[in-house]
């Protein structure tokens, strides 16, 4: 038995492929999916004054059948790895996941010698496209974050980084 | 609506269904496990499973110096991390005497109820939402920023505060906090009227709430449910009154209660306990002595051997820290006795019967946050 | 006579007509919804995407449609799939008779009104076919409130529109607006001289047309809260985007009856120039009044707002109908 | 009712009267005191100090819930050097600012004493959580199954020779 061909290297849609790629960065909906303290910062960034609407990724869905991006907020433990995986995999092609805060990227302050409950970053269990530093990481953060997951899908950034003032 | 006899009894097994909220559900503020017995919409028993955001803080105390454990405390209750600052700070104070200047009392009185309010904020948009009601959230979360400002200024974070030494404080405040907090003082009080108005006076609000999942005083004693939790059973018990610390002795206010015990009166407590911290704030505005923020403190800290227990009104009801010293600079034990673990006990026997809005109606009015209550 | 004229032709461009405004109508309305609760919430919505976000729906739409597409294991796959469609095509059947302006109605029929309650009660079918054959408790649990939520109201929303027939005499929903021309005194919301509890049936009207397209405060279909997503949990992409549709395809139906019932239709509130603008400026100011309550009240209890309708709605419409019947009787005889 | 500290010390000092005292926290020997020690509230954080036998807890939670005090917490503590764990049951009263302490202890490799769940249904949960922690059993409670631990888990992490 011939070895499947890759089609996406002989037939390329180039127009259809961004047009589809600027549409899913403008629309990333992500999964109401808290763990702990980034939650909050993760509410925030959808309050009024930090507003996350305002690229579209304000539609919250309970469902991950719905949603396009998990945003891992907070620490997993070894009893919600399972879970966490469950969703990841419940949730349908294409979709992304970032790592908000630092026990999402690897066990932020909960690593220590002879630790026993904490799984030591998120991408142990599944990839991750995006991590958000911080403990937590302010609402800004997250915002950039999402930019920068829409940089990964258009291959060019939204706005200018802007440079902080010497 | 209360169920029929019949079904809060439990059933025959083949006419319930089990079903799992949570890990990840909206109503679960995180990731609290319910599994619900389920009859129909009636819910026959409802057991909390925890332990999925469990994260060790009782074992990191045994493997850190008692000022490393410090930044943990802002962590377990991450929405009200001064008062755990608090307990801790406070544990060790009274086990090694150290005297706190009365500026840093009084400061720490006024970031703690800033966090208060700030975490009530937070309850009660999370609450609205559990409801069904999404704009609620949204006005607290403007009010609240104005506010984590303020907090933001004097502690550098957000959040996870970690704001108080063993001995005083960090940073000291300056004008700009004191105008600010006045400022803030003057303009939340208006708004809570907005939020009586808006919300608590709305009928499907009131519809939703009253008498829906009544807690008696003696089941809170049961259990040792305190806060507002107590507070709404019409019991006036507020550590800042029964174990008096700091400075809340010199300072005028009321403990808020309600008899019902409903969840509407959990609701009405939370409220008015805002004005209460506001009132609070005021009055340590205008006392606010001047002075060191900083008392004298060893250089390296070991508790004499014994064990020292510190108690606090957080936002949601009594926290305690116990600590168990062998005479190292690292506790042997540290006990965090956390008040949403013993406010969620009383769950299982609370919600017997009731359908499953206002199993969730309750589940919220008794403000968790997870991570408190799996540590 | 032009090919373009002759009636099979013409009913196949007004029905492509009517999926076209009522495709549009959802995707803009969604926007509108977003933007609006933006502006209840003291913050902007979307306005990232194209120009103050006009391009938002269209990106939804192009990531809905282009969202993995699957049936979970287990599920009823017939059903499953059945449901999205028969979820959207009641709603656009019903806007098939509805008069946009005089001429402006794709089958004008003389049971109109008829028509528009027998398709609208498929829709419930819809959804609960869906919440049976996802295999998912959220999902059953709220198709079996769907079902009894709207066996609930369907009968003070009829008794009410009983009411409004006895007065007008007619199921010919152009018929009906014909009737209220003439300024805003001869609509029927006003028509106090041949019942005086006109705004109240208005207002039974209104209520029970949030409760049969499951909006808030009587969303009990998609309870977040308390079902996850209810009877569209398992559903993804566009089966789930169907749904969406079919939501505001519900309200724009809804609340192009209420204009037709209640504020005249096309009619000009002056009495003069009566036409499509009038139509749609009566139906978005009361689609505004949806989107308007829904960001403001809770959600209802599922009993309490049982009870809400066989309690209080249902007898009031009844007293009406008793109130109207009498007042033909004793006064138009 | 509001209990005064002197009818309190009288009538745990029945109950531990009959046994022995131990030791209190702290590796260095104490020398023998009685079980029953009022506490300074400003050095300590509660009022009264007393030790029972493992089997006394039980009556020792009736005593106090007939006085109306409510359970705070029961927490664990793993005094490996001495080979024995101790066991110490938080109590405050709504209505007074007494806070009562009771301590016992359980020898380490046989770590069983009474359930209190029966008295204060909310210390069923509390105890899961030592049991859980430090591998306290406790006898007559209704399901020790792992609680803040994974559901299959069989370590006690706060037992000072737990390693991961």
């Amino acid at each position: 038995m011939e070895a499947p061909v890759d089609t996406s290297q002989i037939v390329q849609f180039a127009k259809l492929d961004e047009l589809l790629a600027l549409s899913r960065a403008n629309s990333l909906w992500p999964l109401t999916f808290g763990l702990a303290c980034c939650a909050i910062e993760m509410m925030a960034a959808g309050g009024p004054r930090f507003d996350i609407s305002r690229f579209g990724a304000e539609v919250f869905r309970p469902s991950p059948r719905q949603a396009d991006v998990m945003i891992v907020a907070g620490t997993i433990n070894k009893k919600m790895a399972p879970a966490v995986k469950t969703l990841y995999d419940q949730m349908l092609e294409p979709k992304w996941v970032i790592a908000l805060g630092n026990c999402a990227i690897s066990g932020g302050p909960f690593v220590f010698p002879g630790q026993y409950a904490v799984v030591e970053g998120v991408d142990k269990l599944f990839p991750v496209d995006v991590f958000v530093p911080g403990c937590p990481p302010r609402p800004e953060a997250l915002i950039e974050g999402i930019l920068a997951l829409e940089k990964k899908l258009t291959g060019k950034r939204r706005w200018p980084v802007v440079t902080p003032p010497q | 609506m209360t169920a029929p006899p019949d079904i809060a009894r439990p059933t025959k097994p083949q006419e319930t269904f089990v079903l799992n909220v949570g890990p990840q559900h909206p109503a679960a503020h995180g990731v609290l496990r319910i599994k619900m017995t389920m009859d129909g919409e009636f819910v026959t028993r409802a057991e909390p499973i925890l332990g999925y955001i469990h994260r060790m803080h009782e074992k990191m105390g045994e493997n850190r110096t008692w000022a490393q454990f410090l930044p943990n405390t802002g962590r377990i209750d991450y929405l009200s991390a001064l008062h755990y600052n608090h307990a801790f700070v406070g544990v060790v104070e009274r086990a090694l005497r150290i005297e706190v200047p009365p500026r840093a009392e009084f400061i720490r009185v006024i970031t703690s109820e800033l966090n208060r309010i700030s975490s009530h904020l937070v309850w009660w948009s999370a609450f609205l939402i559990d409801l069904g009601g999404m704009t609620p959230l949204l006005y607290a979360f403007d009010d609240r920023e104005k506010l984590l400002d303020l907090l933001e200024g004097v502690t550098g974070s957000r959040l996870t505060y970690c704001y108080f030494r063993f001995g005083g404080l960090c940073n000291d405040i300056d004008d700009s906090f004191i105008a600010g907090a006045r400022a803030f003082v003057a303009q939340m009080r208006p708004r809570l009227k907005l939020y009586r108005d808006l919300v608590t006076d709305n009928i499907i609000l009131r519809k939703r709430l009253e008498g829906i999942g009544p807690i008696s005083a003696e089941m809170c004693r049961k259990y040792g449910a305190t806060g507002p939790v107590l507070r709404g059973s019409g019991v006036a018990y507020d550590v800042r009154r029964a174990e008096p610390y700091s400075v809340y002795p010199e300072l005028a206010f009321e403990i808020p209660t309600y008899p019902a015990g409903d969840s509407m009166a959990r609701y009405l407590v939370h409220m008015a306990e805002m004005e209460q911290s506001l009132r609070i704030i005021a009055q340590a505005l205008d006392k606010l002595p001047a002075g060191p923020v900083m008392g004298k403190v060893p250089r390296v800290l070991r508790l004499p051997p014994g064990d020292y227990c510190f108690a606090v009104e957080a936002a949601r009801g009594r926290f305690m820290v116990r600590v168990v010293s062998d005479n190292k600079d690292i506790p042997y034990r540290v006990k965090l006795r956390t008040p949403s673990f013993s406010n969620l006990s009383l769950y299982e026997e609370a919600s017997r019967g009731m359908i499953l809005p206002d199993v969730l109606a309750l589940l919220g009015s008794l403000d968790l946050v997870i991570p408190d209550i799996d540590r | 006579m032009s090919i373009l004229t002759t009636e099979p032709v013409r009913l196949l461009l007004s029905l492509v007509c009517i999926m076209a405004f009522v495709g549009l109508n959802a995707a803009y309305l969604v926007l509108a919804e977003r933007k609006g609760a933006g502006r209840f919430q003291r913050r902007p919505g979307p306005n990232e995407a194209g120009y103050g976000g006009w391009l938002q729906p269209v990106a939804d739409v192009a990531k809905l449609l282009s969202k993995q597409l699957i049936v979970p294991p287990g599920t009823d796959s017939l059903l499953f799939r059945l449901a999205p469609l028969m979820v959207l095509s009641p709603a656009m059947m019903c806007l098939a008779v509805v008069p946009f302006s005089e001429t402006l109605v794709a089958r004008n029929i003389n049971v109109g009104l008829l028509m528009v309650f027998s398709f609208g009660s498929i829709g419930v079918m819809a959804i609960m076919l869906s919440g049976w054959a996802s295999r998912n408790k959220f999902a059953i649990i709220s198709a079996a409130r769907v079902v009894s939520q709207n066996v609930a109201y369907e009968i003070p929303m009829l008794l009410v529109v009983i009411t409004l027939l006895m007065m007008t005499g007619t199921m010919d929903l152009n018929q009906i607006v014909r009737q209220q021309a003439g300024g805003f005194w001869h609509w029927n919301f006003f028509k106090v001289g041949a019942n005086p509890l006109m705004p109240v049936t208005f207002v039974i009207f209104f209520i029970c047309m949030l409760a049969e397209t499951n909006r808030a405060p009587f969303d009990m279909a998609e309870a977040e809260s308390e079902l996850v997503a209810g009877a569209f949990t398992e559903y993804a992409g566009m089966g789930f985007g169907v749904f969406f549709m079919a939501e505001y395809a519900n309200i724009v139906l809804g609340c192009s009856l209420a204009t037709v019932l209640f504020f005249g239709g096309w009619q000009s509130p002056f009495g003069l120039w009566p036409g499509l603008l009038w139509f749609l400026l009566k139906l978005y100011a009361l689609i505004f009044t949806v989107i308007w309550v829904r960001w403001t009240f809770p959600r209802t209890q599922f009993y309490g707002l049982l009870n809400l309708s066989w309690k209080i709605l249902i007898p009031i419409s009844l007293f009406t109908l008793l109130l109207s019947s009498a007042m033909l009787k004793i006064f138009h005889s | 009712m509001i209990p005064s500290l002197e009818q309190l010390s009288a009538r745990l000092a029945d109950l531990a009267g009959a046994m022995p005292a131990t030791a209190t926290s702290g590796p260095a020997p104490v020398p023998p005191r009685s079980p029953v020690q009022p506490a300074d509230f400003a050095a300590k954080g509660y009022h009264l100090d007393v030790t029972v036998a493992p089997g006394a807890v039980d009556s020792a939670a009736g005593i106090l819930d007939q006085h109306g005090f409510a359970l705070d917490t029961i927490t664990g503590v793993d005094w490996i050097a001495q080979n024995e764990m101790e066991v110490i049951y938080d109590y405050f009263h709504a209505a007074s600012p007494l806070r009562i302490v009771i301590r016992t202890r359980v020898p380490r490799d046989h770590p069983e004493l009474p359930t209190i769940s029966a008295v204060f249904p909310g210390a069923n949960w509390h105890e899961r959580e030592a049991h859980d922690f430090f591998g306290l059993r406790f006898l007559g409670h209704p399901d020790l199954s792992p609680f803040l631990l994974p559901e299959d888990a069989t370590y006690h992490p706060l037992r000072k020779d737990f390693s991961a």
